[in-house]
């Protein structure tokens, strides 16, 4: 109890310092800090597969992203002094704030007791699905359009993304732009950490059937060692119009929709898995979107082509 | 009070934190970070939700816990799309905040192909 | 034996403990960025190996003391990466300080 | 035990989050990546501590992942700050 | 009502996947089969639509399927009644026509491939998707991933130009949006917690009036009324919409935004039927009121075609919100109430076509004159005579004057607001009719004019994409010969209390 007590107030503080920080870079690793708290909060909440996917997505990938968007917008930051709205709209917001913060706690007082929960429906499902961790089984069977849905809206805005590339440079190379005389050390420590970091991402996208893990916390590791190479200029980023690329980015979403289809035939419904053969019908679909969430995430953060040619 | 309920009231802290500072920051990227911190808070009163819900030796209900899951993903794909429409914008204007609403003279239509 | 390994844990885990907090006073009260930097690697390499060290005494699979220890070397990595590149970028005046 | 394990997670964080004092601080970068650096480690400890503790083993996995992007995060650093010093120079 | 498939039920699923395939597809191929992936998907996707409708139609029973087999509240299940039915067709027309429109102005070019045609015609596609996933889900978080789906495909469309000021604009909407998505989600976990499920129709029958839900409703309206550019949330919408292409403003002002309009409806009349809170619903009917009379003000009051538009999108927003005082009826089963409602969906509907009309011929008329000055437009309705004729039949429609859709809605709200005694909603309809007249006028009175110097085209305008554009406007006509009272077929698959009226 005092743990979580000031596990909470530790949150709180790093969530205002990202809110008060006058430098924005200061502000980032603010956030980066909070993701990294928030990820704590998921292991007492009982909730690991949450965590893994907060540590790898909500403070590791977003961190990155973030912390190289507040590095390249440096030069702003004098601009903005001044702009800051009036001393009383702010005093109307912040009333505004603690109305919504002080409401939603009250509200959530009174929830009822005892809590409803689908635990039970999930749990007595789950022998259908040939899984042994209930959170993939929602993710991959209950819930799977859900899902499939979430790998289009990756994919969408991942087109949004490069969408905003300057007509001339349609089909060259996306940013990070890293110099070629790139520190030794970063090359050394990604030569080193890339092999470990796939198996790693490996190993949690695996055991992700029976234990806390899976597609998306794998994903976004291997999509962070392949960032890494790049950043470290090992391996360059892909040309947004090769072939090989758009097959890795939709072959993912492909084969998901294409076993969901098979569905209406092996089990009467989109989406459904024969019972049999649940699990390795699910493991055939998570392969293939696993190759193409990392491919996605990666480019994500890579932004929208910049370069004409390699270097 | 249980733990939970402690996060719970520190998800809403998060929400009302994340929403002043999305209004009132003029600095683009602050408001993506606030927005993220709102979308945090969301999460978290869910997972509260999630560990209310536990029962028949689960440690919470795995429908809220997978949603979440579900929900990070997306945020990230929200981030990033803002983040490089930010970038884009501060590559043609030099700017990264919002002027007021101003709409240039120009034409509305020349994006022809 | 029980007992035992219990004890040597509570020892171990103290000591990181410990280191946790030199690293923190060190970081907060020396002068120069390169003392500071000095200080923040013992806590790193130290604190952590030792609580790690500490749970290993409890770890019952050996998967999991292999993942202990790869998050140590994990740890250790990422400190020595952050270090190097700090003390290099403090040297050109490439980074504020 | 539990108890104990619980406690010490609970110390490394506190005296971490007194670093956070050096990211409010600042004053320069090579601090506050400092600061990060030892909050992310402290957190990997404690992580690994409640693993034990409140008998998640899986918290080990995502100490695993956080001291592995921890890396990640620090390089995206140290080139991001390279690389914002050279554009204004 | 049980929670099981019904036959036919795999047309939804076909609804929903047919675009997905081709968003992938179009990627895959890429260059210039984009394009030709588009034109192979329309006929089949139309095809489904009308199924859906025509299945709907005939069994007078709504559709319904359970994903993967999965009966909520455990598995997600997706709904079809006579109100999806009704809008997937209008969204499968409407986005035919568009793709049409958008042919050549879209054309990839042999050789390499270009980035805005790959962009534009698999956008076309995924906006198309994310549409029907709203009309049809059935689940609150399957929504909102559908709404996120939306806003990825939609703000992309604004920047496609790639302006430094259509930057700015999709950097406010997708603000705006992705505010709206995370209230809108808040809501949604509150009635996760409070009922434990987030399936509409089991929440329907879970649901009861408590301070939890009058939050979750609260905020999930608010986040929606963000995306739905209600006023005061309008800022966003007119540099986005009168920033984007032609083709991309047809379908943001005519589609985009009604998907947010009919997730309240869904909200307020489905989650949970029949329960008082007339407070609220003036709330929402105030702000209509105050979209309708702003809107077409500021309209008047532009100096770009484009523009004047987009704020005319403002105040017919505001029309879709009076609906909300005059059909909640907490004492169920007035006729009038229904009367309302089916004007609200009506005017929905007429304004799709009638704006989608309007901002193509906006484009036509800016792709001939290089500019969309208003101004400027002297003479151009002797150049361009099937466009500005095209543009007048909409405004009709804006107006609320017969024969037209946007007739037929507004007489349905005027009849609703006068039997229900709240005459001051009736002023509003009609001072907002008088008001599109004139902005509508402005422009037809200067393009009908004669120029003062004669008037230069730098291209022009083939006589079939004009004669497209006034297909579409002649639809919102069209929509004028609906028989002027409650429909049955809107009814379909609606709780009780609101259809009772009709029997």
């Amino acid at each position: 109890m005092a743990f979580d007590a000031g596990l909470a107030v530790l949150v709180l503080g790093v969530a205002s310092w990202t809110i008060a920080a006058r430098d924005t870079f200061a502000a980032v690793v603010g956030f980066v800090a909070y993701g990294l708290l928030l990820a704590l909060i998921w292991v007492r909440l009982a909730a690991p597969d949450v965590a893994l996917t907060e540590a790898a997505i909500g403070s590791g990938l977003t961190g990155g992203l973030l912390l190289g968007a507040s590095a390249r917008l440096r030069r702003t930051e004098s601009l903005a002094v001044g702009e800051k709205p009036a001393a009383a709209l702010r005093a109307a917001t912040i009333g505004l704030c603690i109305l919504v913060s002080a409401g939603l706690a009250a509200i959530i007082l009174l929830l009822p007791e005892p809590a409803p929960t689908l635990a039970a429906l999930a749990a007595a499902n789950l022998v259908a699905t040939g899984l042994g961790n209930p959170v993939t089984a929602v993710l991959m069977a209950y819930r799977a359009i859900d899902t499939l849905l979430e790998v289009v809206v990756l994919l969408l805005s991942l087109l949004g993304v490069w969408s905003l590339t300057p007509d001339h440079l349609w089909g060259s190379l996306p940013s990070p732009h890293y110099r070629a005389d790139s520190y030794e050390t970063v090359t050394f420590v990604t030569q080193l950490l890339a092999p470990i970091g796939i198996l790693v991402g490996i190993h949690i996208f695996w055991i992700g059937s029976v234990a806390p893990g899976g597609e998306f916390q794998g994903a976004t590791i291997l999509a962070a060692m392949w960032i890494l190479t790049m950043l470290s200029g090992l391996v360059d980023a892909p040309a947004v119009n090769r072939r090989w690329l758009r097959l890795l980015l939709i072959i993912g979403p492909v084969v998901f929709a294409a076993i969901g289809l098979a569905g209406f035939a092996m089990a009467g419904a989109f989406l459904a898995y024969p019972t049999n053969h649940a699990k390795l019908l699910i493991l055939i679909i998570e392969v293939p979107v696993t190759l193409s969430v990392a491919a996605m995430l990666t480019l994500l953060v890579a932004g929208p082509p910049e370069r004409s040619s390699h270097r | 009070m249980s733990g939970a309920m402690l996060y719970g009231f520190c998800s809403t802290v998060l929400v009302g934190l994340g929403l002043y500072g999305l209004i009132v920051h003029p600095e683009l990227l602050r408001k993506i970070l606030a927005f993220n911190l709102v979308g945090g808070g969301v999460f978290l009163l869910f997972g509260v939700i999630a560990r209310r819900g536990a029962a028949i030796g689960f440690g919470g209900d795995p429908v809220p816990q997978a949603l979440v899951i579900t929900g990070l993903v997306v945020a990230f794909a929200a981030t990033a799309l803002a983040v490089a429409l930010l970038l884009r914008l501060f590559q043609e204007t030099g700017r990264a905040i919002l002027q007021s609403d101003k709409l240039t003279d120009a034409p509305s239509d020349n994006s022809q192909p | 034996m029980n007992l035992v390994f219990d004890v040597l844990t509570v020892l171990a885990v103290c000591a990181g403990a410990f280191f946790f907090l030199a690293g923190t006073i060190g970081l907060l009260r020396f002068p120069d960025a390169l003392s500071r930097l000095h200080a923040l690697t013992k806590a790193d390499n130290l604190g952590l190996g030792l609580i790690v060290l500490g749970l290993l005494f409890q770890a019952e699979e050996l998967f999991v003391a292999l993942k202990l220890i790869g998050v140590w070397l994990l740890g250790l990595l990422a400190a020595a990466t952050v270090t190097q590149l700090i003390a290099r970028a403090i040297q050109p005046a490439g980074l504020r300080d | 035990m539990a108890d104990f394990l619980l406690a010490a997670a609970g110390f490394v964080l506190a005296t971490v989050a007194l670093g956070l004092v050096r990211i409010l601080r600042g004053p320069g970068d090579a601090d506050r990546i400092m600061a990060a650096q030892l909050l992310g480690t402290g957190g990997i400890a404690a992580l690994v501590l409640l693993a034990e503790a409140n008998g998640v083993p899986a918290a080990v996995d995502v100490a695993l992942v956080l001291a592995l992007l921890a890396a990640f995060v620090s390089v995206a650093f140290v080139e991001s700050v390279a690389r914002s010093t050279a554009d204004r120079t | 009502m049980t929670n099981s498939t019904t036959a036919g039920g795999f047309l939804l699923v076909l609804a929903i996947v047919l675009p997905v395939v081709g968003v992938l597809l179009s990627l895959a191929l890429g260059g210039r089969q984009a394009q030709r992936v588009a034109f192979v998907v329309m006929p089949f996707e139309l095809a489904v639509a009308v199924a859906i409708a025509a299945r709907i139609w005939r069994t007078h029973e709504m559709l319904q399927y359970s994903v993967g087999g999965w009966i909520p509240p455990l598995g997600v299940a997706f709904r079809a009644d006579g109100l999806s039915a009704v809008m997937i067709v209008t969204s499968a027309l409407l986005i035919c026509g568009i793709g049409l429109f958008a042919r050549t102005q879209f054309a990839a070019p042999r050789g390499a491939e270009t980035r805005a045609p790959l962009m534009f015609w698999t956008l076309l596609l995924a906006v198309w998707g994310a549409l029907n996933v709203v009309f049809i889900g059935g689940d609150l978080f399957n929504l909102y991933v559908a709404l996120e789906l939306l806003t990825f495909a939609a703000v992309p469309l604004v920047s496609l130009g790639g302006r430094a000021e259509t930057l700015a604009a999709a950097f406010r909407y997708l603000l705006f949006a992705l505010l709206g998505s995370i209230l809108y989600l808040l809501g949604a976990v509150l009635l996760y917690g409070a009922y434990g499920t987030l399936d509409i129709v089991l929440l329907s029958g879970r649901i009861h009036a408590q301070p939890v839900t009058w939050a979750a409703i609260s905020l999930m309206t608010a986040g929606l009324l963000a995306k739905a550019a209600l006023y005061p949330f309008h800022l966003w919408l007119p540099p986005a919409h009168a920033g984007a292409p032609a083709p991309a403003s047809a379908l943001l002002s005519g589609l985009v935004v009604k998907a947010p309009f009919f997730l309240v409806v869904r909200l307020w009349f489905d989650v949970m039927p029949g329960m008082p809170e007339r407070a609220a619903a003036q709330v929402l009917g105030i702000l209509g009121a105050t979209a309708i009379i702003f809107g077409s003000v500021v309209a008047l009051r532009q100096a770009r075609l484009k523009l004047l538009i987009a704020y005319s999108t403002v105040a017919q927003i505001g029309y879709l919100f009076l609906m909300f005082p005059l059909a909640i009826r907490p004492e169920a089963g007035h006729p009038w109430s229904t009367a309302a409602w089916t004007g609200g969906i009506l005017q929905a509907v007429s304004h799709a076509f009638a704006k989608a009309a309007m901002f193509m011929a906006a484009g036509l008329i800016a792709e001939a004159l290089g500019h969309d000055r208003i101004a400027g437009l002297s003479g151009i309705g002797r150049a361009l005579p099937i466009t500005v004729f095209a543009f007048g039949l909409g405004g009709l429609s804006l107006m609320g004057l017969p024969p037209s859709g946007g007739f037929v809605a507004k007489a349905m709200l005027l009849t609703g607001a006068v039997a229900e005694g709240q005459w001051w909603w009736a002023l509003v309809v009609l001072a907002g009719g008088l008001l599109a007249g004139g902005y509508v006028f402005l422009v037809l009175l200067r393009a009908l004019g004669d120029p003062i110097e004669p008037l230069r085209l730098i291209t022009s305008v083939s006589r079939g994409r004009q004669a497209l554009v006034a297909v579409v406007a002649l639809c919102a006509v069209l929509l004028g010969f609906v028989p002027l009272r409650p429909s049955e077929f809107l009814q379909i698959g609606r709780p009780d209390t609101v259809a009772v009226g009709l029997r």
